[in-house]
């Protein structure tokens, strides 16, 4: 087991006040397996992410327990965990530009984490690093070495963050939806790397994104969120094929296929709550076409559906559920208001 | 609004700042009934005596009681501060917005005009109109006003850069509204708060340059109970009657100390960045 | 005749950068000639960048447009005096990519969408009034809401605000750039529908400038494919995404993630990143990326031609 | 070859302002009712004395032809001759400006060295007891009264504890070295003249902390703020992904980025010191410009208030830009695009 | 008042031996230490009328006359001795032999006429003293050491002319330096006389170094160094005399009120001296209610003297009624005194038909304590009367200006005349040519003044002089032009240690530094 996550809840303070941004979240995950955690804007993906590496916000409450690799990295202190980011756990963030150091080249900023991590020589680390920018692809490495962000694009920005996060080999490699900020053709060409990178090493991925399409084309496991919560976890093809959350339902529904025009997409009426005004019961029955009493009353357990497929909904028990209660988008209209 | 108060409430400092300054205003509004004794009034029988029960603060060279003074006082700070803001304000202000809403050609020259204020020293701009109109507290406040209202225009047009390309002023425009409506409606209101939070500040900073120079002679006129004339005039006796300079320098020192600690707080609370 | 009709359209930015003031000519727009139908739309993609909203800035004349002509209606916009153009406004508009930034913070919805009709000063108070509450029904606000501001809404609210302050005015042509890139999906297709349903019901006709591919094709009628400032491929909306001819967008196309774990993709992955407009590849400016790229390429502008009945695609090797 | 065309260009830019800064003065200096030869003459003079000076001094010609004259010299390098002290006002700057160069540059030395690390400590423990400190602390330097603070400065340093000297720039009696920049402690540092480096260092340290109060308060809040932001920004939350100890992201990242505001601030924060210095000067008889520029307009000496003010301008102006070139050698971003 | 005791008393116990250890350590007995807070403009002694030029040039120059620690009367200095024709037009002098300037030439007849020509061809301070009654021709040098100066018109005070910082003599030398500008430029940073002190160095605005004259053809100078230190801050430079840094304050620095304070310090004392100054207030006779002697009568009943000499000067000054100073030839012991009296104020401001009030400005010249309170006390004595006395504080070069121009109601001024002759005060003061520029500042004419004043300037019979003095002085107390206001006392705050220091009542800015002695 690669990573080990129980219980894991968040709480930060905004404005004097704590509110829950996490809740309860537990997942597992092996080595060499990519993990997609979905879900919309202000879910809690990147918190998820930045809980794990323990990077938080001041004044943050973290529970729960964290294993990578069997060992419980929750209640590492401050020097353990300097020793593991970036060592045995990397990540990689959104903006490619904003997430880069402007006043370092690209080499010193590559090479640090070899400074902080091993003891290479400096002419090892210089090899090292040259060998990182060959690796993710990065033309003219040699020149590229001692040149500043700004004088480099949008994609390749990416990629030398990407050089960063791998220097030492991590483990675990987290990225926050690493192509949001790219367009589709240089999204293609990340994807790409990603996915190299994932077939040469035996390293576990959890990839944000908030991209179906990008879920789909590399992630082996998905976990969807809302408002803070696991709502459902499966296999990627499972998860296409057979979604059991009315939210991951209305998710797969609202986005446009090929081939399909001018007709009336699927959606979700209302908003998401908000952190400090989380409703009782389950967080998604105010938008639910399925929704019942006892969905605002009390919060729904993780069921399980089958191997690997489970959710939190109270449309289904333990086994099978009430066989498909909720199928298709057709079921989910309601666009708008009026 | 409740949101707002708790922001204010959830650091010591801003409240504190909010404490001075509504205790200057206080003082200002209610001067006669605050003070013990006439402000200005002169009792050569009982000249620098020491703080007691019936002096609060003691009595300076000529026998004026100094609390009294310094209560005074606060409305000649008060209006100074206010006054010099309210000039400067809106002229850096408008300057700024059109300079950064305009640019071009009216931007070189708003902003060439802004740096010749900008580079002139202020106090010997102060000291010219002084010597020339002769030295009064109205004139320090021409002088201030004449030397401050440049930052406004600095600030202020920052900003405007900041927002100039936005989508709620484009969309304005392709609605057809006229150059003007958009400057005050559009720009102005959403590129004033960092000028605003500025001159917050800035009604502490007048205050205290204005008593810099009332302290050379410049400012206000002997009777009159301006802190920095009195700092000055109690000088040379700072050994013998601690009191006649302590208080009025005590005086300046919390009422900048009162509108920084509120400009700062209302920063951080309206800065969206540090939220 | 169609809406709208742009001819050879130009755009060029001369802009001083840095410290030094060193001028640039980005030609953002560089010869772009579309028409739009009533009742029709047009979607353009390409990718950041290429010009997508320079088009539509200048055919708004929110930027002077450095040549060519623009009719709307048969009338030439471009060169139109102040008063004429202030009258046009009222029949085309402007959709905003951003929710956040589209929307004056410091007014209220009602102020905002009032605002047009001040400048234009359509009817009296209780017209506007009652126009204004018919527009908010239409688009989910409820009538209290109104005198709310801007962030106390979400980006999906946001950005129906928007459309329903570009449709006060009752336009016939709206420029909707990049509506629903800043929403999330769930919310994107809510503003998606809205837009088809008004369509249908006003006859209105769309540009709709997108880079996700997959949601212009949802929506438009035709596709027009920018690539630095100059449309690359145009045609109907089936026959650009059935059978792409332009490189670049089989390229588009193929890079798109599908939203289906089981398709097997063969994918074209381009190298490198687009060049910048300031300083544009010679000849066909895709040459320096395309997979099919000849020497001839370097040279030849190649010019945007009918390959197919219908189809338009500027390449020299289709 | 960037950074000089961007300075020569700067420089260019100077030349608009100093016009607009010296219309100014001088229409300020015209309207200062009173005659300056009467002054120089004193009560005592002869009407045609009086009409001979005026005369001699071109106060007969029509304004603008004043004005014309005195541009005219400027370009020469002719600033007039000081209707006070008789001198060229250029030899009175000369001698007067060092004086205030070396004590503002003194309490800028001073405020970056306290107010940075301040700013740096406070922004990094926001909202402890160590930023709440630090933010009073600076505060109370920006309200102090400059003069009061003075003046109870030397109280203490200099009569109760009689460590510190109390006025001048050197002990009595002590000559100052050999003329090389006019600022005492270069001079006596290059000419190795040890006891007068002392002692000028030693007078200058109330003077500077007094001058230095407003400008630590100024640096120590922006640093703050501008480290705040930076410390919020992406590339610190990449540095700390790494796994980089705290104090090396603070001192190795995120200072270098805070500081560029600062930067711009300094000068800023300079011209405000040499505004300062008048009030400063008075206090602690520091003979320099602003000393120069007090007995200038006492004494209506029209050529010595332009001197100044131009001086301070330019001084200002210089500053701002040495500030900017700075900010493009140690930004990247500018040098290249 | 505790603060006092206390810091006093922790001075006290702090180190009783630390307190003299520390005045030892600054006592030096061969060096003196001044203080003043006015820069000195330059050094030229034809081109400056600043005290703070006389004090250093009347160490660097001789005279031929001067004046001796606190007598008014000329001394012979360079001229030992001379002789006056009966018409009072010829004066000849008989020069020292052993005078030497500082650069070795002896002091000749010709340095007496090079002085005195080139004051008239600057044309600036001096030559308004001496331009009415001397030119070039003036001069017959009879031999090496005696020259016959022939006044174009009598001039009774001319000898007193000659004791001034003006009448300083110069080494003809200077012509070398002459350039363009009669040697200006380097005459104002540089000295070329004989006397006791030569210039060490001089830095601007902070200190101006004199060394002894080793060559000194008089008295051997008793300082071996004397420092003129520039300090602009009242308060540093009294903390600096306590500490015995400085020997000796300007006496105009430091405020009556801080003067007080300062008595009772140990190692200080206050050096008190008469003084020829005047504080007096011109009325402009020519502008409104002014200009009716019955208003100026008025306003001269309804001042409470007493008060005012009490709570302003603090009791430093005595009450005078005219131009010229108590103590000098010439002064009028018989002029009315106007007693404060409001009932009679208001009889006449009513008989001037102004019953129902009059409202007037005063002007006064900033950062003086003393005017700025006699002024608020005046206010407040008018009040009474029903008059409304507004306070208008100006800079002084726009004081200068309003007043010599007339646009003033009420002026404020302190005056101390250059030679102790009653022609100096009441020409300017009273004279109908003085008038505005000439500092005739009440605009006051009357022609029996002209013709009394021009009598006595031109007679050398002393008593007719004297009696055309009185007589103005009886008549100007009628007619109130002026009223005079306090004649201060001087007060100098020096080191205890400090002997051999006398003020003179008019050069008091005077400091012997070659007769002082230090002694602990
Ligand atoms: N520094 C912070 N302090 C307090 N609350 C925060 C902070 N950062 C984020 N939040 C809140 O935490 C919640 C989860 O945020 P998070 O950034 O994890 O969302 P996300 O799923 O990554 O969204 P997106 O897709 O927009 O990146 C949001 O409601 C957000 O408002
Ligand atoms: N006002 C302007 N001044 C100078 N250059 C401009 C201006 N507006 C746009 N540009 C430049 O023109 C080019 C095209 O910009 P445009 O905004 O039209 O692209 P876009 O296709 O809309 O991109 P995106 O998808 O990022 O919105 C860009 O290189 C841009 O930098
Ligand atoms: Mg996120
Ligand atoms: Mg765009």
């Amino acid at each position: 087991m690669l990573l080990e996550v129980h219980n894991m809840s968040l709480a930060l303070k905004r404005a004097g006040r704590y509110s829950k941004i996490l809740e309860d979240l537990s997942f597992t995950m092996e080595q060499g397996e990519t993990l997609g955690i979905v879900g919309e804007s202000g879910c809690g993906k990147s918190m998820t992410a930045l809980s794990l590496m323990q990077l938080l916000p001041e004044k943050a409450r973290l529970g729960g327990e964290v294993k990578l690799q069997g060992e419980a990295i929750s209640g590492y202190s401050k020097r353990k965990l300097e020793k593991i980011r970036g060592n045995q756990m990397s990540m990689i963030f959104q903006d490619p530009l904003t997430s880069l150091n402007p006043l370092q080249t690209v080499g010193v900023q590559i090479e640090e984490s070899l400074i902080l991590h091993t003891k290479k020589s400096k002419g090892e680390r210089r090899a090292r690093v040259l060998q990182l920018l060959k690796a993710v692809g990065l033309p003219r490495a040699e020149e590229l070495i001692d040149e500043y962000p700004h004088q480099l694009s949008g994609g390749m920005r990416q990629r030398i963050m990407i050089a960063i996060a791998m220097a030492c080999e991590p483990q675990l490699l987290i990225c926050d939806e690493p192509t949001t900020a790219l367009d589709v053709t240089v999204q293609a060409q990340i994807l790409e790397l990603m996915n190299d990178i994932k077939r040469q090493t035996q390293m576990g991925i959890i990839m944000i994104t908030h991209d179906m399409g990008v879920v789909a084309e590399v992630c082996d496991r998905v976990i969807v969120m809302y408002a803070g919560k696991i709502v459902e976890e499966a296999p990627v093809v499972e998860l296409f094929e057979n979604p059991k959350h009315p939210y991951t339902q209305g998710l797969l529904a609202s986005i446009p296929k090929l081939g399909q025009r001018k007709e009336k997409l699927g959606s979700i009426p209302g908003t998401v709550p908000t952190p400090g005004s989380m409703p009782v019961g389950c967080r998604f029955a105010d938008r639910c076409p399925h929704v019942m009493d006892i969905c605002r009353n009390v919060t729904p357990e993780m069921i399980r559906i089958k191997e690997g497929h489970q959710t939190a909904c109270w449309l289904y028990d333990e086994k099978e559920g009430k066989a498909d209660a909720a199928a298709g988008s057709h079921e989910l209209e309601t666009a708008l208001h009026n | 609004m409740v949101e707002l108060a708790r922001r204010i409430f959830s650091s010591p400092l801003t409240v504190l700042g909010l404490f001075i300054v509504l205790v200057i205003v206080i003082s200002a509004a209610f001067a006669p009934l605050i003070a013990t004794h006439s402000p200005t009034e002169v009792d050569l029988l009982s000249k620098l005596e020491a703080p007691s029960a019936e002096h609060y603060f003691g009595t300076d060279e000529v026998g004026r009681d100094i609390f009294s003074r310094i209560i005074y006082g606060t409305r000649i700070s008060l209006r100074i501060g206010l006054l010099v803001v309210l000039i400067a304000f809106p002229i850096g202000t408008i300057l700024g917005a059109i300079a950064g809403y305009a640019g071009g050609r009216i931007d070189q020259v708003i902003m060439r005009i802004t740096d010749v204020f900008l580079s002139f020293p202020g106090i010997i701009l102060a000291m010219s109109i002084a010597a020339a109109l002769g030295p009064s507290i109205e004139n320090v406040m021409l002088a201030l006003a004449a030397t401050w209202w440049p930052w406004y225009t600095r600030i202020v047009r920052s900003s405007v850069l900041s927002i100039k390309h936005s989508e709620f002023i484009e969309a304005s425009r392709a609605l057809g509204a006229n150059p003007f409506r958009i400057l005050f409606k559009e720009v102005i209101p959403n590129s004033i708060a960092p000028a605003t939070i500025q001159a917050s500040l800035d009604l502490g900073f007048v205050i205290l340059s204005a008593a810099g120079l009332s302290f050379i002679g410049l400012g206000a006129q002997p009777p009159s109970p301006e802190w920095g004339a009195m700092l000055s005039n109690s000088r040379e006796i700072l050994r013998e009657a601690w009191w006649a300079a302590t208080f009025p320098g005590l005086a300046i020192l919390l009422t900048v100390l009162g509108f920084n600690l509120l400009g700062d707080g209302l920063n951080d609370i309206l800065d969206p960045k540090q939220r | 005749m169609p809406l709208l009709e742009v001819t050879n359209l130009k755009q060029h930015f001369t802009t001083k950068k840095g410290f030094m003031g060193d001028k640039t000519v980005v030609k953002a727009v560089d010869g772009v000639s579309i028409t739009i139908d009533e009742g029709k739309t047009l979607g353009v993609v390409g990718e950041s960048g290429c010009g997508k909203s320079s088009l539509g800035r200048s055919i708004l004349r929110l930027v002077e447009p450095t040549e060519g002509s623009i009719k709307f209606e048969g009338k030439e916009i471009v060169g139109m005096s102040a008063k004429e153009m202030k009258e046009l406004r009222k029949e085309m508009q402007i959709v905003f990519q951003d929710p956040y930034a589209s929307l004056n913070p410091r007014r209220t919805v009602r102020q905002i969408l009032e605002a047009p009709l001040i400048i234009h000063g359509a009817g009296d108070k209780a017209y506007r009034k009652e126009l204004i509450e018919s527009l908010a029904g239409k688009i989910g606000l409820r009538k209290e809401q109104l005198s709310n501001y801007p962030h106390e809404f979400s980006g999906g609210q946001r950005q129906r605000i928007g459309i329903a302050r570009a449709l006060t005015l009752n336009p016939k042509l709206i420029i909707a750039d990049e509506p629903v890139s800043a929403l999330d999906v769930s919310v994107q297709s809510q503003v998606l529908n809205l837009m088809l349903d008004l369509q249908r019901e006003r006859n209105l006709s769309y540009m709709f400038i997108s880079h996700d591919l997959s949601v212009v094709q949802h929506i438009s009628d035709k596709v027009a494919v920018m690539y630095l400032g100059k449309v690359v491929e145009i045609a109907d909306v089936a026959k650009v995404y059935d059978t792409p001819l332009h490189p670049y967008t089989r390229a588009l196309l193929s890079a798109l993630p599908v939203p289906d774990p089981t398709r097997i993709k063969s994918r074209i992955i381009l190298q490198g990143d687009l060049p910048s407009p300031s300083n544009p590849p010679s000849g066909c400016t895709f040459h320096t990326r395309c997979p099919m790229a000849t020497k001839e390429c370097a040279e030849i502008v190649p010019p945007l031609e009918e390959k197919a009945p219908g189809h338009f695609a500027a390449c020299i090797h289709v | 070859m960037h950074a000089l065309r961007f300075i020569g260009k700067r420089l260019l830019l100077m030349i608009p302002i100093l016009i607009g800064i010296s219309i100014l003065t001088f229409a300020i200096s015209n309207t200062i009712p009173g005659d300056p030869a009467r002054l120089i003459l004193g009560p005592k003079a002869t009407p045609e004395g009086l009409e001979a000076l005026r005369e001699d001094m071109g106060l007969n010609d029509p304004l603008y032809v004043q004005y014309a004259k005195y541009m005219g010299g400027i370009f020469q390098g002719d600033l007039g001759e000081s209707t006070y002290s008789q001198r060229p006002v250029m030899d009175d700057l000369l001698r007067y400006s060092p004086a205030t160069f070396e004590l503002t540059l003194f309490a800028m030395f001073i405020t970056l060295l306290v107010g940075i690390p301040f700013g740096v400590i406070s922004a990094s423990r926001k909202d402890r007891i160590a930023d709440q400190f630090t933010r009073v602390f600076a505060l109370i330097g920006v309200a102090m009264p400059a003069f009061w603070l003075g003046l109870l400065l030397l109280l203490f340093f200099y009569l109760k504890l009689g460590v510190l000297p109390g006025s001048g720039r050197l002990d009595g009696g002590m000559s100052p070295p050999e003329y090389i920049t006019g600022m005492y402690t270069v001079d006596a540092l290059l000419t190795g003249n040890w006891p007068v480096f002392y002692a000028a260092v030693m007078h200058l340290i109330l003077p500077g902390i007094t001058l230095a109060a407003v400008t630590v308060g100024m640096i120590t809040r922006m640093t703050r703020s501008s480290m705040l932001t930076v410390l919020q920004s992406d590339y610190i939350r990449t540095a700390f992904a790494k796994g980089a100890p705290e104090n090396r992201v603070l001192y190795g990242h995120a200072l270098r980025n805070g500081i560029m505001p600062v930067i711009t601030l300094l000068g800023m924060a300079f011209g405000h010191a040499l505004g300062g210095s008048v009030l400063v000067e008075a206090v602690f008889s520091w003979p320099g410009l602003g000393q120069y520029a007090v007995n200038a307009i006492n004494y209506l000496d029209f050529p010595a208030v332009m001197g100044v003010t131009m001086l301070i301008a330019i001084m200002f102006i210089i500053v701002n830009l040495i500030v900017d070139t700075l900010y493009f050698f140690i930004d990247p971003r500018l040098k290249h695009n | 008042q505790n603060y006092n005791e206390e810091s006093e008393g922790a001075e006290g116990t702090d180190s009783p031996e630390g307190t003299a250890a520390e005045s030892n350590e600054n006592f030096d007995a061969e060096v003196f230490n001044f203080a003043t807070n006015q820069d000195i403009p330059g050094l030229d002694p034809h081109g400056s009328a600043a005290n703070t030029t006389f004090r250093v040039i009347y160490e660097f120059y001789d005279r031929l006359v001067t004046y001796e620690g606190t007598s008014t009367d000329p001394t012979p200095m360079l001229a030992k001795e001379w002789e006056v024709s009966d018409d009072g037009l010829e004066y000849t002098f008989h020069l020292v032999e052993d005078a030497k300037f500082h650069d070795g030439s002896p002091v000749t007849a010709e340095a007496v006429q090079y002085s005195f020509t080139r004051a008239i061809d600057v044309g600036k301070s001096a030559a308004g003293i001496f331009s009415k009654v001397i030119d070039k021709d003036s001069f017959e040098i009879i031999d090496d050491y005696t020259i016959k100066i022939t006044l174009k018109e009598p001039f009774a005070p001319f000898i007193s002319t000659l004791g001034t910082a003006f009448g300083n003599i110069i080494n003809p030398a200077l012509e070398e330096n002459h350039g363009d500008d009669l040697g200006e430029s380097f005459l104002a940073e540089a000295e070329m006389g004989s006397g006791p002190y030569v210039l060490e160095s001089w830095d601007r605005g902070e200190t101006l170094v004199m060394k002894a004259n080793p060559d000194y053809w008089g008295e051997a100078p008793t300082m071996e160094t004397v420092n003129i230190r520039f300090i602009t801050e009242a308060s540093t430079s009294r903390l600096m005399l306590e500490k015995g840094e400085i020997d000796l304050i300007d006496n105009t620095v430091i405020s009556p009120e801080v003067l007080e304070q300062m008595k009772d310090t140990e190692g200080i004392e206050i050096l008190e001296a008469d003084s020829y100054q005047i504080d007096y207030m011109p009325m402009n006779t020519e502008k409104g209610a002014l200009a009716d002697p019955k208003v100026r009568q008025a306003i001269a009943h309804s001042i409470n003297y007493d008060a005012l000499l009490e709570s302003v000067y603090l009791g430093q000054a005595e009450r005078i009624v005219g131009a010229v100073p108590k103590g000098m030839f010439g002064f009028s012991e018989e002029a009315k005194l106007y007693d404060y009296d409001l009932d009679k104020a208001k009889q006449l401001l009513k008989e001037a038909g102004h019953e129902s009030g009059l409202t007037l400005e005063i002007a006064i010249s900033e950062d003086n304590e003393v005017r700025s309170n006699t002024a608020l006390l005046l206010q407040s004595d008018l009040e009474k009367v029903g008059v409304t006395l507004n306070i208008k504080t100006y800079a002084w070069p726009t004081f200068l200006d309003l007043v010599t121009s007339g646009k003033h109601d009420f002026g404020l001024v302190s005056w101390t005349p250059d030679y102790p002759d009653p022609d100096y005060n009441l020409w300017y003061f009273a004279h109908s040519s003085s008038k505005g520029p000439g500092f005739n500042l009440a605009f006051y004419e009357n022609s029996e003044v002209d013709s009394l004043l021009e009598e006595a300037r031109t007679s050398t019979d002393e008593a007719l002089r004297e009696k055309n003095y009185v007589e103005i002085q009886n008549i100007m107390a009628e007619e109130v032009p002026y009223i005079f206001v306090a004649q201060p006392k001087v007060q100098a705050p020096m080191r205890t240690w400090v002997k051999g220091y006398e003020l003179n009542p008019m050069n008091s800015w005077y400091v012997p530094f070659h007769k002082i002695t230090k002694e602990e």
